[in-house]
């Protein structure tokens, strides 16, 4: 597998082309024969990535190829690299993989779209992007990639740009993100300013040279970027109403690859954070946070992609406490199993919607079991893996961050996290059964729901068997397969120690809980023992909370949105047309008065101008010959 | 004066400057006007080229070369106009050109 | 007095007289005439002052060339009798003549007290006389020191000449304009394309907006709103 | 101030002008008799042995012809213009040199008026001088038909002079000189070529420019082909339609000399001038110059009229261009040092 080392440059380039020959011939030549290109790039892409991803879990060596110099300016030398350690396989293989997928759904969701050329150039750039994003080897490049996936993430969300909601979301998602990235962008110069280089393996060897409070501020930083980008508190507002977007970047762009960029990139940059207690209990905590609340809100909800959005939030929560609690292996772990049943929820709402005309609601759907039986099964195993039933893959690696963050001395954060996955299994088998258990809530005499095209179906079916068994490449907890692949990527980490009794309480407590949310939702829902509105009734203050997304959306409207647009109003009406304006208009307005004025020495009587060009030559000459000449001296 | 001096060009040369100046102030037609610019052109070549003369140098002779090439591009452009300027406002009278006014 | 003196005086004599013939004069032709005695003196004077090759070029240029043109268009345009506007107003021809007065006294006190002197340049007459005469000497100068000059007095002949082709062509011009302004102009108001001095009766009806052939082979398209607009053709695209 | 050779200068020039009037007088009998043998005439031969007296009879008759003045003529104008082309048509033969210096009353005498270092020049300007006597006569004798003739020559001048001049550049390119002293010392000089000895004459070296300039000079002399101004069929003789008596006859002697001095510089130019086989000498430019002569005659008899635009066509489309391309080549040439030349 050596050999891969030389062709790595084939895995971005293969979406690169696809999505260069979409916006050039697309609209006028390609038209809806895009995923011609499209979707076998992005298997090349794949297929290239599973060498590279064999070498390195074989060999332990990291892979590298140098492209070429970016920017060679004196000292300062930014080279294009890709390299391929562990970490980054498992990302290639993830992302790679999970595109196919999803390219592979896009061809029967997308059918017949206006835009369909443009979604396939998208689509194959994000790949692009993302791939490069995760091969990066120093900063500079990493941040490209990183603005470039964020741009793909504005393109794609307001992929019907003629919606004005879907336009507004798109602008969201750029907006919320620049704030990360603002803070990303500073912690990078930080870095080049008290380091000198922007190169992975160089900043992280001298990391250990910086003072405690630079390296803090580093890291907090360099954590902006990822509270942006993996729709943490407080800035997740962006990542629910991204679901504006098609449905296929729902699932690959907001839920499997893009959103993990901050916690891999995180994880990437871990001797950074390693060299900050403060901010590694800032992370733990932060996630932790999101992962509740986004819980609880996802509890509320009636639009089922919104739901999974908010669990998205969640999980990305659990991802961060598994990172600032050093449960690293865990929180990729995670990343790595989220990808697939995300992915798979995802696809499935899309299916479900598909089936209903791009019905939203939970409260129209119901009884699809009978119509969709794959969409069914699929999206219950996706749900179940969510939920953490065992022994499905959700379980393992969410169990691990738990008992990591127990073990990693952090127990009042494990607890939070315990009490967010009975919610987790609460919210996703409330979806389950409002949408697919019960009596049939749509209009059954226009809607006839069925199971979507094989195009489409195929997908499902690939991402539930890998929900369901993706997991046990975990197993067993903490020495498992997927262990000893990245021990070598985290070999600084603390390895926690975790006895056997410990790792089974808490297999036996999440188990407990897990179930504990599924009987809840089976009592409201199916069993009908328990009715939502009562309970929403009694909670009152609590439920309308989580019901308006702990007014989160409404304080940034009033503290920062408000006052901004105020701020602007007042510079558009008394800065830019009381003062700029005004200014030039009053330039224009002079000048066209003193033209007024001279215009009247445009006789148009060439004769004239000559007798004043003559005169002018006559006071000149006379002028030099009074001051010039010695003629009066 | 019994020997030639650079006075007696530069005299020559401001008679027929003036001369070609007054002829382009007072007169009409603008053919006429154009070979008074010529005369005033030819003027100073008269003081280029005796100037020339008097420092024992080349550089006035060549300076009046530009002028006389500068002089054929005028004339070129100059009569075309006239011609256009003929043929669309059937005349040359200088004061009924006036199409430039405001 | 010596004899260059003498020559000089009466050489001098003949261009200024002539000079004032050119502007006093009521016939342009006999104008012109005057110019071209006037040139051939000065001419005369430029080989006293060792100037043969400009001498020679004066008169190829101004009086073969220059003035034989402006005969030329004299005779071209000047059909109908002109005579009667042969001199300015009154009133501008009267400080016409005086600012020249001034001027004269004016140039006229420079040049006797004239104190500027610059430093001898490095052509004395035995210097021109070892290359071989005054010709080879402005060669030297003019292809050394002054290659740069030269090679843009070339380009301004160029552009000349361009210049009198595109004056001399009025008709195509307008022509090429008015099918230039056919093609570029895009109007929502009116039928693309329709050429502007057609007459007005011979243009679509308001509402006549389907595609149909007039005016040879272009079609005519009309705009009703911006959504067809864009789908006008690109600037591009437009053939003749 | 040395008297002595601007009196020599004089006396010759006299002399000169003499000469030519007579040859032109005796050019006019030719070209009759020539152009009549040709076209199976047997022409003038009452007047004297072979009709040699005819040119006498033919002056005799302009001069007491009476000098008509037309009534809308531009008076001055009119009467000055057949005399400015004939003062100005022999001016170009001053630079002719017709042979080396020869000893006469024990001085030096150079068998030339005057050699300036820009004669060559000095010919075309005076050629182009003489475009004046034309358009001045069509102008102002008051009659379209003139003023048509005169236009229509002075474009066609004004062409050709510029082919005329850039014909000539190559040869300067090669003497370094506009001196015709000097052209005709480099020419007397021997070529070697392939082990032939040559005369270094410019018909040799330049043929092209010798082609360019004697269709240019015919051109320039308004002979046939291009008479186009005094074209008789269309313009009734052009610029001198209404000029008479001995009026008539300054034009006429103007347009011979023309031919006579134009023949002489192009044997001078080209053909070497005074050198020749045996013993050079003024004889052997008479010769040579006599050759041209009888061409321009040959061709008058042969040629019909160019029409107007293919007459301009012809100057600025093709022997503007070849002049260009002569003066490139030879420039290149002489850059490169190629050859004997």
């Amino acid at each position: 597998m050596e050999w891969i080392a030389d062709w790595l440059f084939v895995i971005p380039l293969a979406p690169l082309i696809a999505a260069v020959a979409n916006f050039l011939l697309g609209r006028w030549w390609i038209r809806d024969r895009a995923h011609w290109i499209a979707v076998p790039a992005v298997g090349v892409s794949f297929l290239a990535s599973v060498p590279a991803f064999l070498a390195v879990a074989r060999q332990h060596e990291p892979l590298s190829q140098h492209l070429y110099t970016w920017i060679p300016a004196g000292d300062f030398r930014v080279p294009v690299v890709l390299s391929v350690d562990q970490l980054t396989a498992v990302m290639l293989l993830v992302v790679t993989g999970v595109s196919f997928l999803v390219h592979l759904y896009s061809v029967g969701y997308m059918h017949g779209d206006p835009g369909y050329h443009r979604f396939f150039a998208y689509l194959p750039l994000f790949v692009f992007s993302m791939v490069m994003l995760v091969l990066a080897s120093n900063f500079l490049v990493l941040f490209v990639f990183w603005e470039a996936v964020g741009l793909c993430s504005y393109l794609l969300i307001g992929f019907w740009f003629r919606r004005r909601s879907a336009a507004d979301a798109a602008k969201k998602a750029f907006i919320v993100n620049r704030v990360g990235d603002f803070g990303f962008s500073i912690g990078i110069m930080l870095i080049f300013v008290t380091l000198g280089t922007l190169d992975y393996a160089e900043v992280f060897e001298r990391v250990g040279t910086l003072g405690a409070g630079t390296v803090t501020a580093i890291a907090l930083l360099l954590f902006t970027g990822a509270i942006g980008k993996s729709a943490q508190v407080p800035l997740f507002v962006w990542l629910p109403d991204a679901m504006e977007g098609p449905t296929p970047v729902s699932a690959l762009i907001h839920a499997a690859t893009m959103v993990t960029a901050g916690i891999f990139m995180v994880a990437r940059t871990h001797p950074i954070f390693l060299a900050s207690p403060t901010a590694m209990l800032v992370v733990a905590i932060v996630g932790a946070v999101t992962a509740f609340i986004a819980a609880t809100i996802a509890v509320t909800q009636y639009d089922i992609k919104r739901v999974v959005a908010y669990s998205t939030v969640s999980q990305l929560g659990y991802m961060a406490i598994g990172l600032g609690t050093g449960a690293w292996i865990a929180a990729i772990f995670h990343l790595f199993t989220h990808a697939f049943f995300k992915a798979l929820l995802f696809l499935g709402s899309g299916s479900v919607m598909h089936g209903l005309h791009d019905e939203l609601d939970m409260r129209r759907m119901g009884g699809l079991k009978r119509s969709m039986p794959l969409t069914y099964w699929t999206f219950l195993i996706g749900a179940a893996a969510n939920a953490g039933i065992l022994p499905l893959a959700g379980f393992w690696s969410k169990d691990e961050i738990i008992v990591g963050a127990w073990v990693g001395g952090y127990p009042v954060v494990a607890l939070i996290a315990l009490a967010a996955a009975f919610f987790t299994s609460l919210y996703m088998f409330r979806a389950v059964f409002m949408t697919f258990h019960g009596e049939e809530r749509f209009d059954r005499a226009h809607l006839h729901p069925h199971d979507p095209p094989w195009t489409m179906s195929v997908p499902l079916v690939v991402l539930a068997v890998g929900a369901a068994v993706a997991g046990f490449a975990g197993v067993p907890p903490e020495q498992g397969w997927f262990h000893r692949l990245l021990e070598p990527v985290f070999e600084s980490a603390m390895h926690h120690e975790v006895s056997l009794a410990t790792t089974l309480a808490f297999g036996a407590i999440s188990t407990v809980i897990a179930l504990a949310g599924l009987y809840l939702a089976a009592a409201a829902y199916v069993l009908g023992t328990v009715s939502p509105a009562v309970v929403a009734e009694r909670l009152g203050p609590l439920y309308r909370l989580a019901y308006n997304k702990w007014y989160f959306d409404d304080v940034y409207q009033r503290l920062i949105v408000e006052p901004a647009r105020g701020f602007a109003t007042f510079l558009w009406r008394q800065i830019d047309v009381g003062v700029i304006d005004a200014a030039v208009n009053g330039a224009a307005s002079l000048v066209v008065w003193t033209s007024q004025l001279w215009r009247r020495a445009q006789t148009g009587l060439v004769a004239n101008y000559v007798l004043a060009i003559a005169l002018g030559t006559v006071i000149i000459v006379g002028a030099y010959l009074i001051a010039g000449s010695n003629l009066f001296r | 004066m019994s020997e030639l001096t650079t006075a007696h060009f530069l005299f020559l040369s401001a008679a027929l400057f003036i001369i070609g100046m007054v002829g382009v102030l007072t007169r009409r037609n603008v053919l006429i006007i154009f070979m008074c610019v010529e005369l005033m052109l030819n003027a100073v070549n008269v003081s280029f080229i005796g100037f020339a003369w008097e420092q024992n140098a080349l550089t006035g002779q060549i300076f009046a070369l530009f002028v006389i090439a500068v002089a054929a591009a005028e004339a070129v452009i100059g009569l075309g106009i006239v011609m256009a300027l003929s043929r669309r406002l059937d005349t040359v009278d200088i004061d009924e050109v006036r199409q430039l006014r405001e | 007095m010596a004899i260059e003196v003498l020559i000089f005086y009466l050489l001098a004599g003949v261009a200024i007289a002539a000079a004032a013939g050119v502007v006093l004069a009521r016939n342009p032709v006999h104008s012109a005439v005057s110019l071209v005695l006037s040139f051939v003196n000065v001419a005369a004077i430029y080989v006293m002052l060792r100037a043969e090759f400009l001498a020679v070029a004066q008169v190829i240029v101004y009086t073969g060339a220059i003035i034989v043109l402006v005969l030329f268009v004299l005779m071209l345009v000047q059909q109908q009798d002109l005579p009667e506007f042969h001199g300015g107003r009154p009133l501008r021809r009267a400080v016409g003549f005086l600012l020249g007065l001034v001027l004269l006294a004016e140039v006229a006190a420079a040049i006797l007290t004239r104190s500027l002197r610059g430093a001898p340049g490095s052509w004395p007459p035995e210097a021109v006389a070892a290359v071989g005469g005054n010709i080879q000497a402005i060669g030297r100068e003019l292809y050394s020191v002054y290659m740069l000059p030269i090679q843009a007095t070339a380009l301004l002949l160029l552009a000349a000449t361009v210049g009198a082709l595109f004056l001399a062509r009025p008709e195509l011009i307008e022509e090429r304009l008015a099918v230039a302004r056919r093609l570029f102009t895009i109007s929502l108001a009116h039928p693309r394309g329709v050429d502007p001095l057609q007459p007005v009766a011979e243009l679509p009806g308001p509402h006549d907006n389907e595609r149909k052939p007039a005016g040879g082979d272009r079609v005519l398209v009309m705009a009703r709103n911006a959504e067809e607009f864009t789908e006008q053709p690109a600037w591009g695209e437009i053939r003749r | 101030m040395d008297w002595e050779p601007l009196i020599v200068s004089y006396l010759f020039g006299f002399v000169l002008l003499n000469v030519l009037l007579l040859a032109m007088a005796y050019m006019t009998w030719l070209e009759r008799r020539l152009v009549a043998f040709f076209q199976d005439r047997i022409g003038p031969n009452r007047t004297g042995p072979f009709g040699l007296l005819q040119p006498i009879a033919d002056a005799v008759k302009l001069i007491s012809k009476e000098d008509i003045v037309p009534a809308n003529a531009d008076r001055l104008v009119f009467l000055v213009a057949p005399l400015l082309s004939f003062v100005l048509a022999p001016l170009g033969a001053l630079v002719v040199p017709f042979g080396d210096a020869v000893t006469v009353f024990g001085r030096q005498v150079n068998l030339y008026v005057i050699d300036i270092n820009v004669a060559a020049l000095y010919f075309l300007a005076v050629g182009s001088m003489g475009v004046y006597g034309i358009i001045l006569g069509g102008y102002a004798s008051g009659n379209r038909y003139s003023l048509l003739g005169a236009l229509r020559s002075t474009a066609q001048v004004i062409s050709y002079e510029l082919v005329l001049g850039l014909s000539l550049v190559g040869i300067f390119i090669l003497t370094g000189s506009l001196s015709l002293v000097d052209i005709l010392r480099v020419q007397q000089r021997t070529l070697v070529l392939g082990g032939l000895e040559l005369p270094n004459w410019f018909l040799l070296s330049q043929p092209l420019a010798f082609v360019l300039f004697l269709i240019a000079a015919v051109a320039e002399t308004n002979r046939a082909p291009f008479d186009l101004p005094e074209a008789e069929t269309e313009l009734i003789a052009g610029y001198f339609t209404e000029y008479s008596g001995f009026r008539f006859s300054f034009y006429f002697l103007a347009e011979y000399i023309n031919m006579i001095v134009v023949s002489l510089i192009a044997a001078t130019l080209f053909l070497g001038g005074i050198d020749g086989p045996f013993v050079d000498g003024v004889w052997w430019l008479a010769v040579k110059a006599f050759i041209f002569l009888f061409f321009y005659v040959w061709l008058r008899a042969t040629l019909p009229r160019f029409r107007y635009d293919q007459l301009m066509g012809l100057a600025w489309k093709v022997l503007l261009p070849l002049a260009l391309i002569n003066i490139g080549v030879t420039g290149l040439v002489r850059l490169w040092g190629i050859g004997a030349l």
